[in-house]
């Protein structure tokens, strides 16, 4: 196996992410789309970890998912307050910030 | 070698497949369930690269507990489950293009950066020559060398849970 | 007392720390707690100062002192290093001082939104920044303190601002950011060229080894960051603006404080750490200064607004600060840094009394005030006595900035080019006519004739308790700097003859 | 005494912090304090000057020359009337150390420095006084006490200085009082504008002075010390040129603060304050500190404008335009106060002419006996306005015949004008005359010629002046009435020194006190002109003056009689075109006002702001726009490229948008994230090609 088939499948599931983020207008969805982008990376560390015969990679891998549950908990929390005071879970209805 | 090489096709495929379904799919359930698949196939991928316990963990995490809480969150916001209202917003053209374009630019520069590096995880007898993945190999790193920001995760665990908390709660 | 020499400057740093933890930390109805809580940190904080004043070596005010130096990032060999030396201690105690009376001012002034704790909090935050910033020795903790500051005053001018307060937040936000960003890729280069973050090991390292081109370039870097924070002319202009927006408060510690953080950052790094290339830069900094100070006093002239026209006299001033950074000279040097205490002191006594003012007449407007003498004759008077004190009156603190700086630029550094610098003094000379008259005008304005009408009848309350609390000590200081300049020149010549030696050791 | 002169500042500091803080609650308002305080500075500073005297004779009988000859060898000492070298008294302490340069704070007693202490605590002592009448019922009493103790203080400083920055000093601490003091009835728009002219026009000069100290500082190797500076001058240190600039910066500094052409006009304005303060500080003191620091460091403008080879320099001949601007000048004013500040101008313009004329004894003594006369006019002046013509100054409109109610006043005022006119043997004759003499013997027979023709002018506006006020018929509305004790009593007193302070120096009978006891002997010029009694020059100007005093008696007196020159103004063009100049002040105040000040405040301030707003910021604003602009466009045009019929979204979303301003500040987080996303990559693909 050559590194580069899990480094291009990798990039290949983040920026299927990167579209999802951008393209998706319910917020459950964009964590989703969130979480596939945090999996490749996790994708990358782990294959490096065997590329290069050290056991960082995996601890970071370990570390990135516990942060990603913890990002989908707050993440989840945020939308549920969207969707508390705007009666949609869509972020596009989020723009107070408009200029 | 071959064997594992096939493997890694038909997960990466899955993956991709189920991946695009995420992004795609007009129902939020299922895409819920598309990134089963997703998380399924990247844990096959660690064992094929040797780290088992990391694959193990994220059966358990992802699968067994982000999924949950995404679930929780669909029903919570009742989100549409059939196609009532467009899942998508308007800029889909554009984020397709500006990911399409991030994915040629990542590909190229990894051909590039890496060309043909091999991953060696077993010898010609199919002996397992890395243990960098196993658990124990693991708990040494985790418990001498990264010990500080491992208690600093567990904080921030404990912040964001005392935050989702707050934030969730009706007052 | 040697438990006290270690700790002495991480307490100056971080005792702010713990009372902004303690007052974040309060219910927000306990707004009487949280001023109690906030006036007691800033005065444990002044009681250190005052306890390093004790402590500190006279004799040997030019070496650094209260040394702590503790590995801290070692990748980048980054250090905890802070010091003090008779340069950074009047910068010092004048933070912390001015933070207490800002305090103490703050007790019934809190501007809209309300809001007490968390105002006091980025007032603490601020002096963290701001006492981190003058004892930094390493280039990376120097970068912190400098950005800490930021951060509060943005929040102070666009939560607690003026009308147009949005506005004048982000373009200070930006403009400083970008000049920061430009010091940082400086501290960088020296990091990757000299192998080094410590600002005495650069210092004793020179820039001889380095190409021409490259030290020019760092220098112009530093000089970025540096020049937008002082503000030089041309990058003076979102001085007035977030002066005019901020609450006061803001505005006395902006131009007490925040605006020495680039004069220092001239003295204490760029000059001595780049002599070469400070010296191919100087005659453009001091071109740069004098165009300030007489295009800041052309403008003042044009204003109606009291405190854009205070806003603005900070530009001509801080001209005379950099001129005499700029002829690199000792005197040069004695006299910018004495003029960055009596700037702070007077501009910021100037700001309180421009709050005062809109305090009670709820206007800044020239055009509607007047007959200040006889409707508040106290404040008449203190605000006649700052505007002589900045105008650089003899026998005030102002004098003792402007007069050596002038005098050192007849005698540049060995090597510079002495018909300029001579040009530059007559400029500089003239300066001071024109900032004669647009105090004095306004003064006019504000103070003499009779009140207008709208508010002949009005209620109009003279000083109060706490201001007097809040002014007295400022007011003193600028008498006793005035009347006996020592106070500060004994501490800063030893610095500052030694940073003109090091550039006129490589001269030629 | 003499080690400890700086007591004689101190007292009046301490008086004016007193006054300041408790003044108020004092049965008397502060003036006790104040008076009592310059009281006090005034006997010291007798003390002082006996001591000094003491001095002088013990150097002169000790020595018979030889031993202290020696002494002073090398410190460019002149050997005065037999040789005596009198060292100034020095005392000082350290005052800052920068740069390697000690600045030490501290006292310089010699003549010079008595001298002028005795005058400024007499003069302030007899003010104040005479302000308890004349101010009584002021509503800023108190403050106006304080202000005089500053006053007083400061100028004692200036006068005591022992260096140069010391001297900047005081010099202007004295511009800050004579601001407070000239604008002391502030609600009037006038006032203020007097006081603010006063003092940026003086300040201007200032520019001059500092600079003028900062080129002597360098000039006499670092040293702010006044004896190392003239000793250094004198030794030419540093090359002639030095001394040159600096000396011309110097004389600017005169000019500003000495009232001297082209910088005279705020000086008749500064009448806009009390007249005891008119006297004090426009007439007696304040002004004359130009004319002091020309004789402090004479050593530095004696090389600098080589006066010992004679001829023309520029001090010599400021003072002598300005001797004839300022008198022609009082020829058309109706305000006494102005004529006299006119006078003062012109009078001024003697002693700086003396200054350039080598005449150090004729300038100094001219000070001396200037401020007696001179305050005794303002004075006399006041004192007609308080109790004969209730607080105007108009000459034509309310006064007149006043010597019949005030004979006092009359008497005084009449001693004052004639000490003032230079009619033997009052104290202005002998002060003048030495001025002319000198110059005339000196190579710089112009000036006599100047100094002449000032004379005449004097005598004649005078004589104008005391025939308006108190000859003729009361033209006023109100009850004349002589003047309080308070008021009278400081007039005699001033009338008596101007009787008498010509002696002084009375060349004519061999009396010269002030060649031996005023003149310095150490670090002044060894060549200075000595200068023998002109009895033919001296008695030309008394018949110049007293002829002046016949014509101006016969035209405004006789004015019924002589018909043929009644009117003459007004008929003349010629001479109608000169009145109408005169009394427009030469329209300099015009091109002061209108056209400089004027022109900065306005036009020049307006366009820098302008500059300010629209150029530098508009730079910054302009490319945050331009950005703003470019990113819309790029984004504008893209978006249609791309979306034009395959999404109607943003068309949509643009007219929700109100305008096609707003699309790139959606305030949408995607929209943002998208536009992040698509820079990441470009600068990843940039980074590629070119990393």
């Amino acid at each position: 196996m050559i590194l580069n088939q899990f480094l291009i499948l990798a990039a290949i599931l983040f920026c299927i992410g990167v579209y999802g983020v951008l393209a998706r207008r319910n917020g459950v969805l964009v964590l989703m789309s969130v979480e596939l982008m945090l999996n490749a990376v996790n994708i990358n560390l782990i294959a490096f970890s065997a590329y290069l015969r050290s056991s960082a990679g995996d601890v970071f891998a370990l570390f990135v998912i516990t942060i990603a549950a913890a990002e989908v908990g707050v993440g989840l929390a945020i939308v549920l307050l969207i969707y508390r005071n705007l009666h949609s879970p869509d972020l596009d209805r989020v723009e107070q910030l408009k200029g | 070698m071959i064997i594992q090489n096939i493997f890694f096709w038909v997960l990466a495929l899955a993956m991709v497949g189920a991946a695009i379904g995420v992004v795609r799919s007009q129902n939020v359930v299922h895409a819920a369930l598309y990134l089963v698949v997703v998380m399924a196939g990247a844990a096959a991928q660690f064992i094929l690269l040797g780290a088992e316990f990391v694959a193990w963990v994220q059966v358990i995490i992802y699968i067994g507990a982000v999924i949950i809480l995404f679930l929780f969150g669909i029903m919570l916001t009742r989100a549409p489950m059939r196609g009532e209202t467009s899942l998508d917003n308007d800029q889909r053209f554009p984020a397709a293009i500006v990911s399409l374009f991030l994915a040629g630019v990542l590909g190229t520069l990894l051909v590039q950066a890496f060309g043909k590096k091999e991953v060696v995880i077993s010898g010609a007898k199919g002996e397992q020559l890395l243990h960098v993945g196993k658990a124990a190999t693991l708990a040494d790193s985790i418990f001498t060398t990264y010990v500080v920001p491992f208690e600093i995760v567990s904080l921030l665990l404990l912040a964001a849970l005392v935050g989702a908390v707050v934030m969730a709660r009706r007052d | 007392m040697n438990w006290f020499d270690d700790w002495a400057l991480t307490l100056a740093i971080f005792l702010p720390a713990l009372g902004l933890g303690i007052v974040l930390m309060l219910p927000k109805a306990e707004e009487q707690l949280a001023k109690v809580v906030a006036l007691g940190t800033s005065l444990v904080t002044l009681a250190v100062g005052i306890g390093i004043l004790a402590e500190f070596d006279y004799g040997k005010a030019g070496r650094l002192q209260f040394n702590v130096d503790e590995p801290w990032i070692k990748v980048i060999n980054a250090h905890y290093h802070l010091g003090l030396d008779g340069i950074s201690l009047p910068m010092l105690i004048l933070s912390m001082f001015i933070t207490v009376l800002c305090i103490i001012y703050s007790w019934n002034h809190f501007p809209e939104p309300h809001n007490v704790k968390g105002f006091l909090a980025l007032i603490l935050l601020l002096e963290v920044g701001m006492n981190g910033t003058f004892l930094a020795e390493d280039l990376i903790l120097f970068f912190i303190f400098f950005e800490i500051v930021l951060l509060p005053m943005f929040f102070m001018i666009g939560v607690w601002g003026g009308p147009n307060r949005e506005y004048a937040s982000i373009k200070f936000f930006l403009f400083t950011l970008f000049g920061s960003a430009l010091m940082l890729l400086g501290f960088l280069a020296l990091f990757f060229l000299q192998g080094s973050f410590q600002i005495p090991t650069l210092a004793a390292l020179g820039d001889g080894n380095l190409a021409e081109t490259t030290r020019l370039l760092i220098f112009g870097g530093l000089f970025l960051g540096f020049a937008i924070k002082v503000p030089m002319f041309p990058f003076h202009t979102w001085l007035p603006d977030a002066h005019t927006e901020a609450p006061t408060v803001g505005s006395v510690l902006l131009a007490a404080i925040l605006l020495k953080l680039g004069t220092y950052g001239f003295i204490r790094i760029a000059i001595p750490i780049l002599p070469h290339a400070a010296r191919i830069w100087a005659p453009w900094i001091g071109l740069l200064a004098v165009i300030g100070i007489i295009y800041g006093a052309f403008c003042c002239l044009a204003q109606t607004d009291m405190k854009r026209l205070i806003a603005f006299s900070s530009v001509s001033h801080m001209g005379f600060v950099m001129l005499g950074i700029a002829t690199l000279t000792s005197f040069g040097i004695n006299a910018a840094i004495f003029g960055m205490v009596a700037h702070g002191l007077i501009t910021g006594m100037l700001f309180f009394i421009g709050g005062s003012v809109q305090h009670t007449f709820g206007t800044r407007e020239m055009g509607r005030l007047g007959g200040l003498l006889k409707q508040a004759p106290k404040m008449g008077w203190i605000l006649g006595f700052c505007a002589m004190a900045s105008l650089g009156l003899p026998g005030l603190a102002g004098f003792w900035g402007e007069f050596p700086a002038v005098l050192s630029a007849y005698q540049p550094s060995h090597g510079l080019s002495t018909d300029a610098f001579r040009t530059f003094m007559v400029i500089a000379a003239v300066g001071t006519v024109l900032a004669a008259g647009y105090l004095l005008w306004m003064y006019q304005r504000v103070a003499f004739g009779e009140p207008k009408p709208e508010f002949a009848n009005a209620h109009i309350h003279d000083v109060t308790t706490v201001e007097w609390i809040a002014w007295t000590p400022i007011l003193l200081m600028i008498v006793a700097l005035g009347v006996y300049p020592d106070i500060i020149f004994s501490l800063t010549n030893d610095g500052a003859t030694h940073i003109a030696n090091l550039v006129k050791a490589v001269g030629g | 005494m003499l080690e400890y002169a700086w007591i004689i500042p101190a007292i009046p500091v301490l008086s004016f912090v007193v006054i300041l803080f408790f003044g108020k609650k004092m049965p008397k308002g502060g003036s006790e304090i104040g008076i009592f305080a310059v009281g006090t500075s005034f006997m010291l500073a007798c003390i002082t000057a006996v001591q000094w005297f003491q001095r002088v004779e013990n150097a002169s009988g000790k020595s018979g020359g030889a031993a202290l000859s020696a002494f002073g060898k090398g410190l460019f000492a002149r050997a005065g009337e037999g040789g005596v070298i009198v060292q100034p008294v020095v005392s000082t302490v350290r005052w800052f150390q920068m740069g390697g340069v000690t600045v030490s704070i501290g006292t310089r007693i010699d003549g010079l420095a008595v001298m002028m202490l005795f005058v400024v605590t007499l003069i302030s002592l007899l003010v104040h006084i005479y302000s308890t009448a004349y101010l009584h019922d002021d509503v800023r009493f108190t403050y106006y006490y304080a202000a005089l103790s500053l006053f007083t203080a400061s100028m004692l400083t200036l006068v005591v200085a022992s260096n140069t920055l010391q001297l900047l000093v005081g010099w202007e601490l004295v511009g800050l009082c004579s601001f407070m003091l000239i604008g002391h009835w502030w609600e009037e728009q006038a006032n203020t504008n007097a006081a603010l002219k006063a003092f940026l026009t003086t300040r201007t000069g200032d520019v001059g002075l500092m600079i003028g100290v900062i080129i002597t500082f360098f000039a006499a190797n670092q040293s702010f010390d006044i004896g190392k500076v003239n000793a250094s001058a004198l030794a030419g240190l540093n090359g002639h040129t030095i001394w040159l600039v600096g000396a011309s910066c110097l004389l600017i500094g005169i000019i500003g603060k000495s009232g001297q052409f082209p910088l005279h006009t705020w000086l008749p304005d500064a009448m806009a304050g009390p007249t005891p303060v008119s006297a004090l500080i426009h007439a007696a003191t304040m002004v004359v500190a130009g004319v002091y620091l020309g004789a402090r460091v004479y050593g530095v403008f004696w090389q600098g404008f080589s006066i010992h080879s004679g001829g023309l320099n520029a001090m010599a001949i400021v003072g002598g335009i300005t001797i004839l601007i300022g008198a022609a000048l009082a020829f058309v004013q109706d305000d006494i106060k102005k004529v006299l500040a006119y006078s003062t101008i012109s009078q001024l313009g003697y002693m700086v002419m003396a200054l350039g004329v080598g005449s150090w004894v004729g300038a100094v003594f001219h000070l001396f006996t200037h401020a007696f006369f001179k305050a005794l006019l303002f004075l006399g002046a006041g004192s007609v306005a308080h109790s004969g013509s209730h607080h105007s100054f108009d000459m034509k409109k309310d006064m007149g015949g006043l010597r019949k109610y005030m004979p006092v006043t009359f008497i005084t005022f009449m001693i004052g004008s004639i000490a003032l006119a230079g009619i033997f043997p009052l104290a202005g004759f002998w002060s003048k005359d030495e001025i002319l003499a000198t110059a005339g013997q000196n190579g710089f027979e112009l000036f006599t010629v100047v100094g002449l023709i000032g004379a005449l002018m004097t005598a004649a506006y005078m004589t104008r002046c005391v025939y308006l006020t108190f000859f003729g018929e009361y033209r006023g509305h109100h009850h004349p009435k002589e003047s309080p004790k308070a008021i009278t009593i400081p007039l005699i007193v001033l009338a008596g020194f101007s009787v008498i302070a010509g002696f002084a120096n009375a060349s004519l009978f061999d009396i010269e006190k002030f060649k031996q006891y005023i003149e310095p002997t150490v670090a002044f010029p060894k060549n200075i002109f000595g200068v023998d009694f002109d009895i033919g020059l001296a008695a030309l100007s008394v018949g110049i003056a007293l002829t002046a005093i016949g014509i101006a008696a016969a035209f405004w007196i006789e004015r019924k009689e002589l018909k043929g020159l009644k009117g003459l103004t007004e008929r003349s063009s010629v001479l109608k075109a000169g009145h109408t100049f005169l009394v427009n002040k030469y329209y300099l105040d015009y091109l002061y006002t209108d056209v400089i000040v004027g022109g900065i405040k306005g036009p020049i301030a307006r366009a820098s702001y302008w500059v300010n707003m629209n150029i530098i910021d508009g730079v910054i604003n302009g490319v945050g726009k331009g950005a703003t602009v470019i990113g819309r466009v790029v984004y504008r045009d893209i978006d249609q490229l791309v979306v034009d019929g395959a999404v109607n979204g943003i068309a949509r979303e643009t007219d929700q948008a109100g305008g096609l301003l707003r699309p790139l500040q959606s305030g949408r987080v995607q929209r943002y994230a998208l536009m992040l996303f698509a820079a990441v990559g470009l600068i990843a693909l940039a980074l590629a090609i070119f990393g």
